[in-house]
């Protein structure tokens, strides 16, 4: 039998006021087991702390109930009063007695009555708790970064410089994603090479950081702290360690007509290919589609002018196999595709280009050399219309219901740099609502209007029709104006709503990481824990989490490194002690409670079991404590009640069941 | 019309029209794509604010009514789901089922007709313009 | 192979030819269009109204009667279809409608949306297939520079009709390629041609059609197709420019049926 | 038992940890009332939920049980909720199949924000209980007749 | 049935099987009892006829622990149930050798003593299993098969055999009734009136623990009801919570894995209906999850432990139910 000490807070008046407390002591006084009842102001209280620390010594108490807030809120407090005064913090049971009781009822007999049914229902259960205790599991103190756009390098960064060992896996040929694709970034208009190139050498260069280029995550299991990551490394049939990245071989190679993912499919590449000069590694990946080599057995041009000899046609796909104590998600963003929107004449026209596309326009590395072109015909053009939130903020299936959160800055750039460089250009906006919060942000997009006399109207576009002469007949409103408008324009730039990669979903099954309905990754919590998944050891850097730009991905970034950071510091994780518990005795072996388990952490063992003197081989199950949260599922599912769970089990659930109906 | 009147009715217009005038967000794509938006008095996106603040007396005396030309390019274009289109129709509903009133007369119709005319636009006509 | 057939009432009227070619055609091509018995005018406009139950009456009886015959419903008077296709998709999927309609129907077996309503172009791509029709094209008309003209109702709204896609349909383009011809994009293929209101507005519906002669026309278009009575009419009512054939018409010519052809 | 003013229900609610449990505090600290006839028993997800505890409540007495857990889709342990809406849906057909009056029972999902929707729902369930009456059948299956 | 016998013979001789596991005469000739054969000269007992009714998969349970292969005959049913063990990994197909017989239909002799007869000596079954001469105290009484089989056997789940090692005998159709009839009737009761017809059937209730020790889905090593596992501090007396809710606990603990072989009325001396708890959940499942046969195969994952986004909600799981 336990001996039980039951603590009564008064909260002030919060629970005094229509719970008689003293009633509930002397009533409770006589429950089976209760060997002290005592009443104080303030539980919580260093003073309240020291009566139940006194009352454990002196009664020698070995579990307490505190009838006083939530659980939710004073639960930890009280376990670590218990703990220091020797008692095993997880002999501990609130009733909760303010929240779910004096808060709500006015009549003092009915409070006071449901209080004595409350504390009687954490009694009984306490009579039948056991001490536990935590475990622990090791930390390997290596994290990985699945993506390697700037999210993902200043995560890497970040990590490294505290000192840990952090892999960046990126799907393509090199790192620097999205952004390397930016010609010039908001709200300061630096040009976006000139900022995120130091930062992917500093990456390459350092000596924490490995980079796995042209990678993908095959595979994760494990948890928190021991993580196993299988990392499928793609054959580049280049050796990467032989190529000097002179670029002969992308020169001479005769395949050359494949779109480019880099420029958006708005210019070609080789076969033999580096997305963009300042990739990272420097040494190009076969495109064993597109190589001809490949294709027919003849050619092999790039191994005859490899003067390396770094061509390798014969390599394979690679598994390396690594242990991590943290993963941090940065797979980043795509727009899409636009084939449902063709009132746009997107499929149309060739004038009709994304936001994304236009950067390519504009950057001097891009198919028109930075010359602000038409595709179709090379044409200066005179008038451009942009059209916002294209696929933004869309109820239909069509589109997305998120706002895209970047496009009206960039868009405001776009204008700005356009009207900046070519001020013989009309530039006509099409917004619903211009959103731009942010530190110089309305400042900049006034400037765009006031300063470069770019015409903003509130209002849609309905149709875009290319005419016979090449031009683009745009039909829009003038919200404010209440008119029609039919504007020819020579350009338009579209607005496409952005989202998650879509390699995400697959990344996020394998972490068990949840996922939202727009395929953003669920944050812990919205406010508080906005960077770290609900899945434990998996941290959230960048657009994977929601639409946002570059200086707050940074942001995030480095807040997700840090989370990182503080778990690598650690050298072994506490772990929940209220898991599941299987009796080995009455296992069946069938498998029902693995089934269920959303963490796997249950696996069957063969092993010798006596069971009453009755010795066999039996199939029994196993619950990995580092890796059950303690939810329960199994333990309903077992038919036979083998799986219990510890701190909820059956026996303390039936009791306080059978004291609230008694 | 009374007060109370007007909020039947424009309950009534959501109920029929099935449209939530609630999820509108002003974006004008009903307007920018109609094809009778210069022959409308109330346009496209305006519609929608009739209908949420109850004035249905403007509404359904309003022109715009028998300017719609059920293209659907509203509907289809909406990205709120919203559909003026159907609010249109269902404000037509209300003029022809409360008064009984055709916008065009049968005594009117016979001067419009020419030989070549499909049934199809009479029957299409009828309904449109008359109960 | 034999198909329900809704010929609706244009096509008894001034839209014979459409219907007359269409049956040509579907002979050559080996299926059959057998005319639902005592079919009644589908109303020319699909009502909107969620609780207008007895103007979609006729097209639930074309639908029941199909149903019994355990065949497909095809039309090919966009309105007809258009407005037989969304019926089609409320007695499916809108509880009140459909039951309200069945009690009102009183029909042996309750209707529930069960027959599959196609365009006769949509028999063509699904059925025949296109690859199919082009074998057997014996006067393929190299050459043409057709305009595909789509208007509404056949593409919107393009989640019921299901029709393809509402903003860039390529069906009609698809079909003027297997007969031999070359298609013309332009882009106001799926834009109203006034529809109606011609009947009162004349001058509206002229303007609307000559933007879309006129652009058809500047992209290299010689003729328009059609599939719609009523599209026909407002733009051939647009005096000059291209002229405008059923979509039918130039299938028969294609399939060689020339006989037939003078007559149209 | 005949309906009288005197009858007070003994109902027992099920809360998850998560979502239900912090509704219920929500609702406590906004002072939303509902009937004291109400006891909550804290437990770490719905799916921990066993029917042989709705089963044991009826027979020591309860008159009604309630089990509220996470919303579909956002179970702190991913899916446990689903379970735990299988098992009751079957549970409950069965307790109607053998003649228990079905609003004895039910799952509401109530989120951590949702104290407005935990007290309404509180608040239905005891009115409903109260219009039930003394639960018997479920104390009295297997007794001789 | 001479064919069973040879060929467990040679399968026994050749050392494919340690031992046979099928049916010997009991006391009555409608009352075979399940028995072991491990001898050819033993074999000699074996029958198989219309009254070999058992479902030996579960006995394939304990024979999986034992040395070398058992040579088991399974009817269509049974096969169910014998993949269902699999798929909880209780029994071991590397442990069986699987004869999968036909099946005309099992008769009960409690249908033939419902008619009125009585003093039953013997019973002969024809070859064609179409009639049935009961030799009473009395004199010869003819009934047709038909008539003497069992409740499952009218709702027959199939001629189809799910796993087996080798086939013997045919079967026959014996479908006609509506599986779900008796369900469905009970639901079309008023509360009181189902309240009324559980009570008067569960009443009759002795807690023989029969139904549990026959079913091959309960077959838990150690029943939840014998151990302390959900009890509070005090113990078990006369009218205990396991008492009362023994049969619905009973029934949830198989839902979903219940295959319906129809072991737990047949056994009951009682009478109870008890597959009309199994046969409603059942009835649920494929409403709700969609069509589900436990022991179809051995892998498909059980529907209670599964889901779907979408699944009903437990209120209109019962107003649909």
């Amino acid at each position: 039998m336990q001996r039980i000490g039951v603590f009564v807070c008064h909260c002030g008046s919060n629970i005094a006021a229509t719970v008689d407390v003293k009633k509930v002591v002397e009533i409770v006084r006589n429950e089976p087991g209760v060997v002290h009842a005592e009443d104080y102001q303030y539980m919580c209280s260093e003073a309240g702390q020291a009566l139940i620390a006194k009352a454990i010594a002196e009664k020698n108490l070995s579990g307490i109930v505190v009838c006083s807030c939530s659980p939710r809120m004073h639960e930890a407090t009280f376990r670590k009063a218990a703990e220091r005064a020797g008692l095993n913090p997880y002999m501990v049971e609130i009733a909760n007695i303010r929240e779910h009781c004096s808060w709500i009822h006015k009549n003092v007999e009915e409070a006071t009555e449901k209080a004595v049914i409350l504390a009687r229902a954490a009694i009984a259960k306490v009579n039948l708790n056991a001490p536990l205790k935590a475990g622990e599991s090791r930390v390997t103190k290596r994290a990985l970064v699945i993506g390697g756009g700037i999210a993902g390098i200043q995560t890497a960064l970040d990590i490294a410089d505290a000192g840990y060992e952090v892999d960046i896996v990126e799907k393509t040929p090199s790192i620097g994603g999205r952004m390397s694709q930016l010609d010039k970034t908001f709200p300061t208009l630096d040009c976006s090479a000139c900022i995120l190139t130091p930062k992917m050498v500093e990456a390459a260069a350092h000596e924490k950081i490995t980079i796995y280029t042209y990678s993908e995550v095959e595979k994760v299991s494990g948890f928190v702290g021991d993580f196993t990551v299988d990392i499928r490394k793609k054959a580049r049939s280049v050796d990467m360690d032989k190529c000097t990245g002179c670029g002969v071989c992308q020169e001479k190679c005769p395949s050359k007509k494949t779109p480019s993912e880099f420029n958006r499919g708005l210019g070609n590449r080789s076969a033999i290919y580096t997305p963009f000069a300042q990739a990272i590694p420097n040494v190009p990946v076969i495109d064993r589609d597109a190589c001809i080599k490949f294709k027919t057995g003849k050619c092999g041009i790039c191994s005859k002018v490899c003067q390396a000899g770094a061509i390798d046609y014969e390599q394979k796909d690679e598994i390396v196999t690594e242990k991590y104590g943290a993963i941090v998600v940065a797979t980043g963003f795509d727009t899409i595709k636009l084939d449902k929107y063709d009132e746009y004449a997107y499929n149309q026209s060739k004038d009709v280009i994304t936001s994304l596309e236009l950067e390519r326009v504009m950057n001097a590395a891009g198919p028109t050399k930075g010359h602000l072109e038409r595709l179709s015909d090379g044409k200066h053009p005179k008038n451009i219309v942009f059209i916002q939130c294209v696929g933004s903020r869309c109820s239909d299936d069509r589109g997305k219901p998120y706002c895209s959160k970047i496009c009206c800055m960039y868009t405001a750039k776009h204008a700005m740099l356009i009207r900046d460089k070519y001020p013989d250009v009309n530039v006509t906006v099409f917004y619903i609502d211009v959103r731009t919060p942010g530190k110089n942000f309305d400042e900049f997009y006034r400037r765009a209007v006031e300063d470069y006399g770019v015409n903003y109207i509130k209002g849609q576009v309905g149709k875009v029709a290319p005419q016979p002469d090449g031009s683009l007949l745009v039909q829009g409103v003038d919200l404010l104006d209440n008119k029609q408008i039919l504007m020819e324009a020579d350009m338009v730039v579209l607005a496409t709503v952005i989202e998650p990669d879509p390699s995400v979903r697959k990344i996020a099954t394998m972490l068990t990481a949840s996922i939202d309905t727009n395929n953003f990754l669920t944050e812990s919590h919205a406010k508080l824990r906005p960077v770290e998944s609900p899945t434990a050891g998996v941290f959230l850097s960048g657009v994977c989490q929601g639409p946002k730009d570059i200086p707050e991905t940074v942001a995030q970034a480095g807040a997700a490194a840090v989370k990182a950071i503080g778990l690598l510091a650690k050298d072994k994780l506490l772990t929940n002690p209220c898991t599941a518990k299987p009796d080995e005795l009455l296992c069946n072996g069938c498998s029902a409670c693995a089934n269920v388990c959303p963490y796997g952490a249950i696996t069957y063992e063969t092993k010798l079991i006596n069971d009453h003197g009755i010795r066999e081989e039996r199939r029994v199950a196993q619950v990995n404590n580092a890796l059950c949260q303690g939810c329960g599922a199994c333990t309903v599912t077992c038919p036979s009640g083998a799986m219990d769970l510890q701190g909820f089990s059956n026996r303390q659930i039936i009791a306080e069941v059978d004291a609230i109906c008694r | 019309m009374s007060h109370d009147k007007t909020k039947k009715q424009a309950e009534l217009i959501r109920e029929i029209s099935g449209v939530n005038p609630y999820k509108c967000m002003k974006c004008g794509k009903c307007s920018a794509s109609c094809p009778s938006f210069n022959e409308m008095d109330i346009k496209p996106h305006q519609f929608v604010s009739y209908v949420l603040n109850d004035d249905l007396e403007a509404l359904v005396n309003s022109k715009s009514l028998w300017k719609c030309l059920s293209c659907f390019a509203c509907i289809e274009r909406c990205p709120r789901d919203v559909k003026p289109g159907k609010l249109v129709d269902a404000a037509r509903q209300l003029v022809v089922r409360e008064r009984g009133g055709d916008f065009l007369s049968a005594d009117e119709i016979p001067e419009k007709l020419d030989p070549e005319l499909p049934q199809q636009l009479l029957v299409s006509a009828f309904r449109r313009y008359r109960r | 192979m034999k198909y329900s057939y809704f010929p609706g009432c244009t096509l008894k009227t001034t839209g014979a030819s459409l219907d007359r070619s269409a049956r040509l055609a579907a002979l050559a091509l080996g299926f059959e269009l057998e005319e639902i018995e005592n079919w009644q005018c589908c109303g020319g406009v699909y009502p909107l109204g969620s609780d207008e139950i007895a103007t979609k009456l006729s097209s639930v009886r074309a639908l029941a009667e199909a149903k019994a015959k355990d065949q497909e419903l095809v039309t090919l008077c966009s309105a007809c279809h258009h407005v037989i296709k969304r019926v089609n998709d409320d007695m499916k999927n809108v509880d009140d409608i459909r039951t309200r309609a069945n009690n009102y129907m009183k029909l042996d077996e309750a209707y529930a949306g069960e027959t599959n309503v196609l365009h006769f172009l949509e028999v063509l791509r699904d059925r025949v297939g296109f690859d199919n029709l082009k074998a057997k094209v014996t006067n393929p008309l190299k050459g043409r520079k057709i305009g595909a003209y789509y208007g509404c109702l056949l593409l919107r709204p393009g989640k019921i009709m299901a029709f393809d896609d509402p903003e860039n349909p390529t069906i009609i383009e698809d079909f003027i390629r297997a007969i031999g011809a070359t298609p013309v994009v332009y882009p106001y293929r799926n834009e109203c041609c006034g529809g109606y209101i011609s009947l009162n507005e004349k001058d509206m519906a002229k303007s609307m059609c000559k933007r879309i002669k006129d652009s058809a026309e500047g992209f290299g278009a010689e003729m328009l197709i059609t599939a719609c009575p009523l599209c026909m009419y407002n733009l051939n009512k647009t005096e000059g420019g291209i002229s405008v054939r059923y979509f039918t018409e130039l299938l028969c010519e294609a399939l060689g049926i020339t006989e037939e052809g003078k007559a149209l | 038992m005949p309906m009288n003013e005197e009858f007070k229900p003994k109902i027992v609610a099920f809360c998850c940890n998560w979502c239900s449990y912090a509704g219920a505090d929500l609702a406590g600290s906004s002072r939303l009332a509902y009937p004291a006839d109400v006891k909550i028993i804290r437990v770490p997800c719905s799916c921990r939920v066993n029917p042989m505890f709705i089963l044991r409540a009826f027979e020591k007495g309860a008159d009604g049980v309630i089990i509220c857990g996470c919303h579909p889709g956002d179970c702190h342990y991913s899916t446990g909720n689903y379970y735990a809406r299988r098992r009751m849906a079957m549970l409950f057909s069965m307790l109607e199949y053998i003649g228990i009056e079905n609003g004895r029972t039910r799952v509401e999902w109530v989120s951590a924000a949702e104290g407005v929707k935990f007290s309404t729902t509180m608040n239905e369930f005891v009115s409903k209980i109260q219009s039930l009456g003394k639960n018997v059948r479920l104390g009295d299956i297997r007794c001789k007749n | 049935m001479q064919e069973l016998i040879n060929r467990a013979k040679e399968l026994l001789a050749d050392g494919t099987v340690a031992r046979v596991l099928g049916w010997r005469e009991g006391d009555m000739s409608y009352n075979p009892e399940v028995a072991y054969f491990n001898s050819a000269e033993e074999l000699d007992k074996f029958v198989y006829n219309g009254f070999c009714a058992a479902n030996l998969s579960k006995y394939m349970i304990e024979a999986s622990k034992l040395e070398g292969k058992t040579l088991v005959f399974l009817k269509p049913c049974d096969t169910y149930s014998f993949n269902q063990l699999l798929k909880e990994h209780r029994v071991d197909r590397e442990k069986a050798y699987i004869i999968g017989v036909g099946c005309c239909g099992k008769l009960n002799v409690e249908a033939i003593k419902a008619m009125g007869i009585k003093g039953i000596q013997s019973i002969e079954i024809d070859d064609a299993c179409e009639t049935l001469t009961v030799k009473t105290i009395y004199g010869d009484k003819t009934v047709a098969y038909k008539d003497a089989m069992l409740e499952r056997c009218h709702v027959c789940k199939g001629k189809e055999h799910m796993v087996y090692d080798e086939l013997m005998g045919e079967s026959r159709d014996t479908v006609d009734a509506e599986r779900f009839a008796e369900v469905e009737k009970i639901e079309a009761m008023s509360p009181a009136e189902k309240f009324a017809f559980f009570q008067a059937e569960l009443s009759k209730c002795i807690r023989c623990n029969a139904c549990r020790n026959v079913c091959p889905a309960c077959s838990c090593r150690k029943c939840v009801f014998d151990s302390n596992k959900f009890d509070s501090a005090q113990k078990a007396n006369v009218d205990s919570f396991e008492e009362k809710m023994f049969h619905i606990i009973r029934a949830f603990h198989v839902a979903g894995r219940c295959t319906d072989c129809g072991e737990c009325s047949r056994v009951c001396p009682q009478g109870i209906p008890l597959h009309l708890f199994n046969r409603k959940f059942i009835k649920d499942i494929n409403k709700f999850y969609g069509e589900f046969k436990a022991g179809e195969d051995a892998e498909t994952k059980g529907p209670l432990t599964n889901f779907t986004f979408d699944d009903v909600e437990p209120c209109d799981a019962v107003e649909r139910g």
